[in-house]
């Protein structure tokens, strides 16, 4: 975790209200682990006050940039997509604790499976499986095509299914749609995505012993590095005794039966 | 030469007046990993309560102009548990810690007060009489001069470390609540706690906290902490530390122009974690630009208007 | 088609909810020149006194993170010169006037009521028993429950027309003093007005105003507004005009959703002199966004959150 | 009076803190007399809430385009200097009553006194009177030579005879010092500048019967246009029985002997 200045070097629409911003940072900044985020100052004003969390998408640890997607849905966002190359923004992170390994490394099999703006930060850790030569699959649930984005690159992962509520693209349905329950046998799975896609991902799986499964939670932030005690999740007693977990620094992944959707 | 910034809280002294505000800083491990907990004038930790407090459902934090609401529900786990595994690894810092109480009886603030000041490193108590969360008798003990007065007493009566009551900004009359924990005894102020506020969600149509209302801090509630220290201090002698939207050195200066000793800094943390080293090293600007010697001089001199 | 922003005050009839917030229109001269004031659903004027006020010392404004203080003192030329000068040119608008009045004694108060009320353009009363400006009772009306309930009667005695109360935030509990009103006689309730603050000057190290505090309006003070809608509106079954901060149409739905049935914009009409006009042409878009037919419809459903 | 969008064309600085800006409006925004001022939104956020006035400084009617000169004092002209040419602000405006040519025309000595940033609507108001004929003399005062600025232009416009405080420039002193009370002969007076200043010129001419001088006056101000009551100035009941004037609508100038400071 770190305080710095990060460069803006291009921010662009990929869909109506869906941006791509790419960012360079100093060393330190970039050593971000998949499902990580970062907390962003929007604006040098006190309003809006609070920083805005945003996931790692991609990251050039060479050239030691940051790909952020993320899609204007109020003042802040808002504020993120007025940047332009050569502003700087200030971010703090990498924050929170990302997307584990499979914890068993004979488990090859892991599925994806996003909602919406919950699948820019799959992309990253679908990178980093592969690298470590997992057999990835994607499921990538859209409203519509027209709001659908970064097919290609996860094409580029391996298999990927898509699902549009309308049916414009891939089949009509949501992403749990796209799981053939006969023929699938992943192993392990780590979901992003609405809440309500996470909880019935979670009711799925929840009686199959054998599968290993992680989701990434969003949560209101106050100070974003576990301090407030704002953004918590209640946990499953058998796991926790505490009750709660903080989203901002003891997640924002969890294993998936630990939380309580 | 003089420490410009050293500032006394009654017989305590601190190297600076830089708090942390409590429930903003947790038990500091955070800020730890980012700067040495040393440079601050004293650390205030979250409210303790006798028993663990689970806190209150999410979401507990929306946002408003220039602040923030929070219904966080005094999540802590408890006396017990703050005095083994907090209080000693914080006590390597070397400096004052400020432990602030909770309770939802007077029976339950005594006996956190009895046991938490028996602790060595613990240099004072702020009793939270105005946490405007828990569904509890905890906003009576806040807005009520007779049920404070009896409160602080009480507390004052075992408490081994001096007490500072923290004032709730919800109520018409500061400065009789403040006048009567003085007379209970006591040792300062702190204030202001959070104004009662809150949201609507367009798309849901509910308010946006789960526990619906919350606290506002920021900010934005900074004009009227500093209209109530200033009405406080011209009527009473003890301390104040005052606190409520401190984001700068500046905004530190107008809350000793009106009447505080010491300051706590909260929501700004969130949004710059390291504001406090950084306001600590601007104050000595600010001192020489107004060619003021010892910040402590100012404490109050906003009366001086005529 | 029916008017979707058509709302109800009792037996006075809106065309939208939208109407300024008393001394933040003066009479209505210097926006007249900007739009057509037939647009705006009532039209509320500057606090009028029996006599006369010249109003503060300057600087009266001061301003705050996402806020401003004032302390213009409710300068107005007194209730004569207001109906002889202000209401027949006001009156060209057909549109509803409220008259918020205010005083230092109770027979003031009557004595302006029963004058301005006697005027067939006058609509209705908003009883400013909060004004925090002047140095007189008027703070005490706008605290004390009983001194409220006397002055509302009184006034509602020798009023021909519909009286709302405008409440003042400074106080403990905003509940008794509505349910006090309400019982009085009150037809309806205006909340809320400013809430006292202050700011210091580091160079001059004394107050900005020169009346030392001011009130705070603007949208820093909206999640108050909304959390003290939001409670009395489950206590008393008068209608509440709402406001404090409001600066778009989303807000004005959030003030509807805690129980408001119409609004006022003050402070925001400062920014954009033509915010009202604004607001009133993108409520049509922010109600069918929402799904939602009438406006009046969401008086009070932030409440239906289980 | 007219709101409306405005688009930066250069906002440089001219000293330290002390910067220059111009910009393009439309028709009827630049329709504008020496003294009047500007209400400028500096940010789109609610911190700073309020707009910030401003003086004209100089104006081409030909190419629509109205040149600022302000300096940094806090938040709001902070926001300002970080305008870039090509960013739009939204201006009201212009406002108040600027000032009034000398009401009779045989008065055609004319002296212009400013101290610091209340120099530049001093130089439309000189080019106006120019313009007309009159004789104009300014006397500027500066902190220091480092501090000062615009001498050029007001030398282009007639005498200039400049004052600082530590004599580094001109002579040592202040405005008032420049006045040689034996040879000077003005008949009319103009003067802006911190309002001790303005109570030493005030002072300085009230008993000179024959002399008209005209105050611009600075108060905080809430909606700019007369409608809220915050930017008074007492007046003189001899010249108003309120006693109080808007110094955004009936000023920002006033006959000197009307106003009390
Ligand atoms: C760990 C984490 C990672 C995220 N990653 C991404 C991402 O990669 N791309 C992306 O588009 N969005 C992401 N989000 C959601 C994103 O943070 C919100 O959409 C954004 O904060 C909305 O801010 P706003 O000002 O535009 O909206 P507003 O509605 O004006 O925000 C008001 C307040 O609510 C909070 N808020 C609003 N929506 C959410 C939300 N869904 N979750 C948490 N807080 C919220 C804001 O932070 C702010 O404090 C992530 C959220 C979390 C918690
Ligand atoms: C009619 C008029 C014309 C002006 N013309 C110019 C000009 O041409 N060039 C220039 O540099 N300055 C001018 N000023 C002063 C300028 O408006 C202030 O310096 C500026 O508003 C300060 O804003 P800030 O946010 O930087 O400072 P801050 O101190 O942060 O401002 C805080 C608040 O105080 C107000 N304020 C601060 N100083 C003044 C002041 N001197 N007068 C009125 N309000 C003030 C601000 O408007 C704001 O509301 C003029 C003022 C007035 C009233
Ligand atoms: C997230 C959060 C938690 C808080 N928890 C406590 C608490 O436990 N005890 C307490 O006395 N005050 C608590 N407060 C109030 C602060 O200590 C402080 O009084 C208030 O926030 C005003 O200061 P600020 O504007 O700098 O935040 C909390 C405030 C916030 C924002
Ligand atoms: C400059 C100014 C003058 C005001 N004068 C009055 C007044 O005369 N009578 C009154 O009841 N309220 C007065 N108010 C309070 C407003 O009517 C309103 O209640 C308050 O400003 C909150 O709304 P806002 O945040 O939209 O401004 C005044 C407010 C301002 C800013
Ligand atoms: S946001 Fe503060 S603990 Fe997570
Ligand atoms: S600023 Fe409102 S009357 Fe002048």
């Amino acid at each position: 975790m770190k305080q710095g200045l990060a460069t803006v070097l291009r921010n662009e629409p990929l869909k109506e209200r869906v941006y791509r911003m790419e960012v360079k940072v100093e060393d330190s900044l970039s050593l971000v682990q998949p499902g990580q985020f970062y907390y962003i100052h929007v604006n040098d004003s006190t309003a809006p006050l609070l920083r805005r969390p945003i996931s790692i998408h991609d990251v050039d640890l060479n050239n030691q940039q940051l790909t952020f997607i993320y899609r204007v849905e109020g003042e802040g966002t808002k504020r993120l997509c007025q940047k332009k190359p050569g502003d700087l923004i200030d971010l703090l992170g990498p924050l929170g604790n990302g997307f584990s390994d499979p914890k068993l490394q004979d488990k090859r099999k892991v599925v994806l499976i996003g909602g919406g703006i919950g699948i820019p930060p799959l992309y990253y850790l679908g990178k980093h499986l592969i690298e470590k030569e997992f057999q990835v699959t994607s499921l990538l649930g859209f409203q519509s095509k027209q709001e659908s984005f970064l097919i290609d690159e996860f094409l580029s992962l391996g298999e990927t299914r898509i699902a549009t509520i309308d049916g414009s693209l891939g089949i009509k349905g949501t992403v749990l749609d796209l799981i053939h329950d006969q023929l699938d046998d992943w192993q392990v799975f780590y979901s992003c995505g609405p809440k309500g896609m996470l909880r019935a991902i979670q009711q799925k799986y929840f009686f199959d012993q054998s599968i290993e499964g992680y989701l990434s939670l969003e949560e209101r932030m106050g100070c974003g590095i576990g301090a407030c005690y704002g953004c918590v999740v209640k946990v499953d007693s058998n796991y926790d005794p505490k009750g709660y977990k903080k989203v901002c620094s003891d997640g924002p992944v969890f294993p998936f039966r630990e939380v309580i959707l | 030469m003089k420490n410009r910034l050293e500032v006394k809280l009654g017989d305590l002294v601190l190297k600076n007046p830089i708090m942390p505000a409590s429930g903003c800083f947790g038990y500091g491990r955070e800020y730890a990993k980012l700067y040495d907990l040393r440079l601050l004038g004293a650390i205030v930790v979250k409210a303790t309560t006798l028993e663990e407090r689970l806190g209150n459902p999410t979401p507990r934090i929306a946002e408003t102009p220039s602040g923030m609401l929070n219904s966080i529900g005094l999540q802590n786990p408890g006396v017990e548990a703050v005095i083994k595994e907090e209080l000693p690894w914080l006590s390597q810092f070397q400096t004052p810690i400020i432990v602030n109480i909770a309770g939802t009886l007077v029976e339950d603030y005594v006996a956190v007060a009895e046991k938490i000041s028996a602790v060595p490193e613990v240099a004072m108590i702020e009793l939270n009489i105005s946490c405007p969360n828990v569904k509890c008798g905890g906003i009576t003990f806040g807005t009520d001069p007779k049920v404070a007065y009896e409160l602080t007493k009480a507390v004052k009566e075992v408490s081994k470390v001096p007490v500072y009551v923290k004032l709730s900004p919800n109520v018409t009359d500061i400065v009789s609540m403040a006048t009567a924990v003085e007379e209970a005894g006591a040792d300062g102020l702190s204030m202001i706690n959070t104004l009662i506020g809150m949201r609507f969600d367009l798309k849901t149509r509910k308010p946006v906290l789960a526990n619906q209302v919350g606290g506002l801090s920021g900010p934005a509630i900074k004009p009227i902490a500093l209209r109530m220290i200033y009405e406080v201090y011209k009527n009473v002698s003890i301390p104040i530390i005052g606190m409520g939207g401190i984001t700068s050195a500046e905004d530190v200066i107008e809350f000793f122009l009106a009447g505080a000793s010491a300051v706590a800094v909260g929501t700004a943390n969130f949004i710059d974690p390291y504001v406090m080293p950084k306001i600590i090293q601007d104050l000595e600007r600010v001192l020489d630009e107004m060619g003021v010697g010892q910040i402590s001089e100012l404490t109050g001199e906003g009366w001086n208007y005529q």
